[in-house]
């Protein structure tokens, strides 16, 4: 396949990553700072006492993964090229830098290049006193079938599992309580996806894989892993009741349970379509007497200019409403 | 083998891989993210400078194993990790890591170093990447090498004809993963799209080890 | 042009911005409420005292107009069909729906349906005993030469009138206080875009413009209106220059000068370009010595799935300044 | 006119207008947002919709001028700035209601009455939007369109003949307008792009009166 023309505002394409972090730095002062290359930590880490949250993955996911270091968020981002894990290097000093002598929490997708490099980055740092526990988002149904949970990747989700974890971690809770709430939270949190178009890698140039007009694939993940179907492009509402049917019936959630919703757009799908998607889904959720009582709609994990988008949902009991609901403030993400 | 001789073969292995790119990419596009040739592209950038650097007259350049071959076995494995950190990156930067601590044993023939170093890249892939024997990953390709450099051991060759079989066994187990299932990595995802194609990281080894194996001979 | 199949997540192009906006009231019904068709007001409007902001324009440039309805921000929003202006009785209603008896201003941008709407919605509502004034924002500077500063149109640098202006009323001043900074605003506030690629407007079913792969548009409007030059398209770096010699040349900003800058993304182009482009603007600003104190990168004005951006400086004093960084809450910008 | 002749000419008008839809988007595209065509469409649905209301029994079918037409333009008039409200959607509504109420006035021959009409929309379409005659747009086409009704009053022909030279009139604005330079609307932010093709309103309002005038000829 020819290298096709990317229409892209860049220089470089080997410099992107970089020259994306300086924009970042140079933008957010007073959020974020870097201790290390291609490592970012909030302004005022390390916060002596509080549990901290250290998170990393590849580079093309805004706001994931950087977007979410911040007051009531993470303390810490190791940050990796394009679609690819950072080094253990980077995750060992990530930890370093924010360890504020409370425990750590490295939470992060569970991609298989992230798992070793967390793994072999604890195992660097275990020379510390501190103690590391590890929580993976694995929330995409497409991905394992029941029973294989566990084998299961990570898409827009873990920002659920951010909050909670983060908000927990401000408040100043052990690291055994942020671990058990981020758990409760990861086992009834479920989400499916739909790409309707490729995006392209600056380095590659060309789209990471073909969908012709008018199709769609189904569970594809956010790296362009192909999907569970693909198939004719669907209307919203009947888009909202394939992703709906799949996630209901996985965990299952049931009739009466009440659940914070993400609809999250991987890129180049406009908020206008995400509402109009959230609108088919919020019916489907009430037919199967789901409340929904938070609404989280917007792009919260994308994948460069990919179009499409997928569909969160944790269930909720009191204290995940309350994390859900805490202040938070990231660059990307503001909570009052 | 002299760390010269180890310095050739990985810059023949990463001449390989450099040409091979677009077909690791294809391959692991099949069921993963398509980033494979990319990955051992960079591998293959760090193999060609590390071994650059040793020349013909690098530190040890003459011993049989030791510290010379260590040495370069050793930088190659932190860079890759540094700067190639995918999966098969990672793999690749413990195996190297591990080859190197093995290479500096004493009291081996070359082929019997040769077989210590994959036996222990293979224990340090098994142990970073848990995956098991059969869920078609680079495992079962270095399985196969494995079995392959203990047979030559044993039957006493000399170590070009000793790579030159592990070469072909690697082969060998890229077109056997075509049939088999998927059970570690994005391709576990959608294991029926894997079908019928080598797994990529079985391919990328054999590509390696291919290009070594011709390297001695010509050397 | 044959229709190209639309890769979008929609059901009935006719019943996009009514689903839209129906999704919006179920995802944010503590922020939001509708008294009348396509007419949204803070869930709290009206407030007794308060200045009321009234905004309006057409639909698919969200977060544009309707993300800007909330605490410290605009109180009611008129939403029209896709790229075209509500009705007067829209904005009429949503008039009545927000006056706190403390006047009303009438901030959105220059486009003569909108004027003519507004202007006619005033009229209409001329009988009640509030009074009415009028703030267009109009910062495009490739939409007419200085000199005819009256006649450009408003882009995203709207983002900012409504911040600043917003935040004014929040505090209880005067219809005369709140036009004066917005007033002030509007002067110091100057923008520029280019575009990368169409949209594709859901009743149309087929992109807005052609632009061949690997060129771009410099100065193209929100809703496709063609730029002053279509050229190669350039790196970051060039694009930063482009942009901030003519923005810059325009005011002009002087040395000394502090600014806050929008990086906007216009829909596809993912936020880690807009960073690697904020990246290249802030060298060129500093060498004019021109500081950045308060940078907002992200999507603010969108045309649906375009791919480009727009850069707004807004030149900031004291007053300005704290306004910028005054609380404010809506589903869509949140400071705290 | 009676209102059903009004009804007639309105639905004629509408059915030209959906015909040249694509033409106004392209026209309206070289220098605008190229929506010329679907708002013009939207304003053609309310007038075959209006019109059909009429039908041949409705209010006041025979007589001329007075309530029935009033009511029409005044209906046709309030319905397109609900439902088409863009510069030029709100532009046309603004000249329905005004001559609505020019329609209603007294004492008039069919050719004075249409010259009301047209004299009190463009004086509307003035006070709404501020253009100067020769900014090229759509009211270099009423102004046209004006002098044309005026001389036709004191000639003294048939109201077929005089719209036939209404329409003539607008026509030729229309081919005026290419080489004008745009100084209103959104057409004025990019003024060279606009040369060499006629203002968009401009071709709305002579296809409409092409249309009318030659439903009266069949009428
Ligand atoms: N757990 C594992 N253990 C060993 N090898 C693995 C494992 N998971 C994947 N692999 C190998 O890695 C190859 C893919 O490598 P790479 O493209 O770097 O992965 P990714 O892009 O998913 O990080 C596969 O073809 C397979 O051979
Ligand atoms: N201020 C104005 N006064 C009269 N007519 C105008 C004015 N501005 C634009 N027009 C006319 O409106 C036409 C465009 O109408 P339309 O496509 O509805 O505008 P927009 O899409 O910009 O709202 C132009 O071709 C011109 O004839
Ligand atoms: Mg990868
Ligand atoms: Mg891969
Ligand atoms: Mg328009
Ligand atoms: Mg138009």
């Amino acid at each position: 396949m020819a290298a096709m023309p990317m229409q892209k505002i860049i220089n470089e394409p080997k410099a992107f990553v970089d020259e994306m972090l300086e924009g970042l730095l140079l933008a957010h002062p007073s959020h974020l700072r870097s201790p290390a290359p291609r490592v970012l930590v909030r302004a005022d880490a390390p916060r002596k006492g509080k549990v901290a949250i250290v998170t990393g993955g590849g580079s093309g996911h805004l706001p994931l993964f950087l977007g979410y270091v911040g007051h009531g968020l993470a303390d810490a981002v190791a940050v990796g090229d394009v679609f690819s894990s950072p080094s253990a290097q980077q995750i060992s000093e990530a930890t370093v830098a924010v360890d504020g002598g409370a425990g750590v929490l490295y939470l992060y997708g569970n991609y298989s290049g992230d798992v070793m490099n967390f793994d072999m980055a604890g195992e660097l740092y275990s020379s510390g006193e501190t103690a590391i526990l590890t929580m993976l988002a694995a929330d995409d149904v497409a991905s394992a079938p029941r029973g294989s949970e566990a084998r299961r990747r990570g898409i827009a989700g873990i920002a659920f599992l951010y909050k909670v974890a983060g908000a927990k971690a401000e408040e100043g809770a052990s690291l055994d309580e942020v671990v058990a709430v981020a758990q409760r939270a990861s086992d009834g949190l479920r989400s499916m996806g739909v790409a309707l178009s490729p995006c392209v890698l600056p380095a590659a140039g060309k789209a990471t894989f073909d969908l012709p007009a008018g199709q769609m694939e189904i569970g594809m993940g956010i790296h362009g892993e192909p999907g569970t179907r693909r198939g004719r492009l669907e209307s919203a509402s009947e888009i909202a009741s394939d992703l709906a049917r799949q996630v209901l019936a996985d965990l299952p959630y049931e009739a009466g349970d009440e659940v914070a919703v993400l609809v999250n757009g991987l890129g180049a799908t406009p908020r206008e379509e995400l509402y109009v998607l959230f609108r088919s889904l919020h019916s489907q959720l009430s037919s199967a007497k789901i409340e929904v009582r938070r609404a989280w709609v917007g792009e919260y994990a994308t994948s460069l200019e990919m179009a499409g988008a997928s569909v969160s949902l944790l269930r909720l009991d009191a204290e995940l409403l309350r994390l859900i609901d805490a202040p938070c403030e990231s660059p990307f993400l503001v909570r009052r | 083998m002299a760390s010269s001789a180890l310095a050739r073969a990985l810059s023949a292995a990463a001449a390989a891989l450099l040409s091979k790119a677009d077909d690791l990419n294809r391959l692991d596009g099949y069921a993963g993210d398509g980033d494979l040739g990319i990955t051992m592209s960079e591998v293959a950038r760090v193999l060609e400078e590390e071994s650059a650097e040793v020349g013909t007259n690098g530190p040890g350049a003459g011993e049989a194993g030791g510290t010379g071959a260590a040495q370069l076995l050793s930088s190659c494995g932190s860079a890759i990790a540094r700067r190639a950190p995918s999966t098969m990156g990672t793999l690749t930067a413990t195996a190297f890591l591990r080859a190197a601590k093995a290479v500096a044993s004493e009291g081996a023939s070359e082929v019997g170093l040769a077989e210590r170093c994959f036996a222990a890249a293979m224990e340090g892939v098994q142990a970073r990447g848990k995956a098991s024997l059969g869920d078609r990953t680079v495992l079962d390709g270095l399985d196969a090498v494995c079995t392959s450099l203990r047979t030559s051991l044993g039957a006493g060759v000399v170590l070009s004809e000793a790579l030159r079989s592990a070469a072909r066994a690697s082969s060998l187990a890229a077109e056997a993963s075509k049939s088999m299932v998927p059970k570690a990595g994005r391709a576990s995802w959608v294991p029926e799209r894997a079908l019928g194609h080598p797994d990529a990281g079985c391919q990328a080894l054999a590509i390696a080890l291919g290009a070594v194996a011709e390297s001695l001979e010509e050397g």
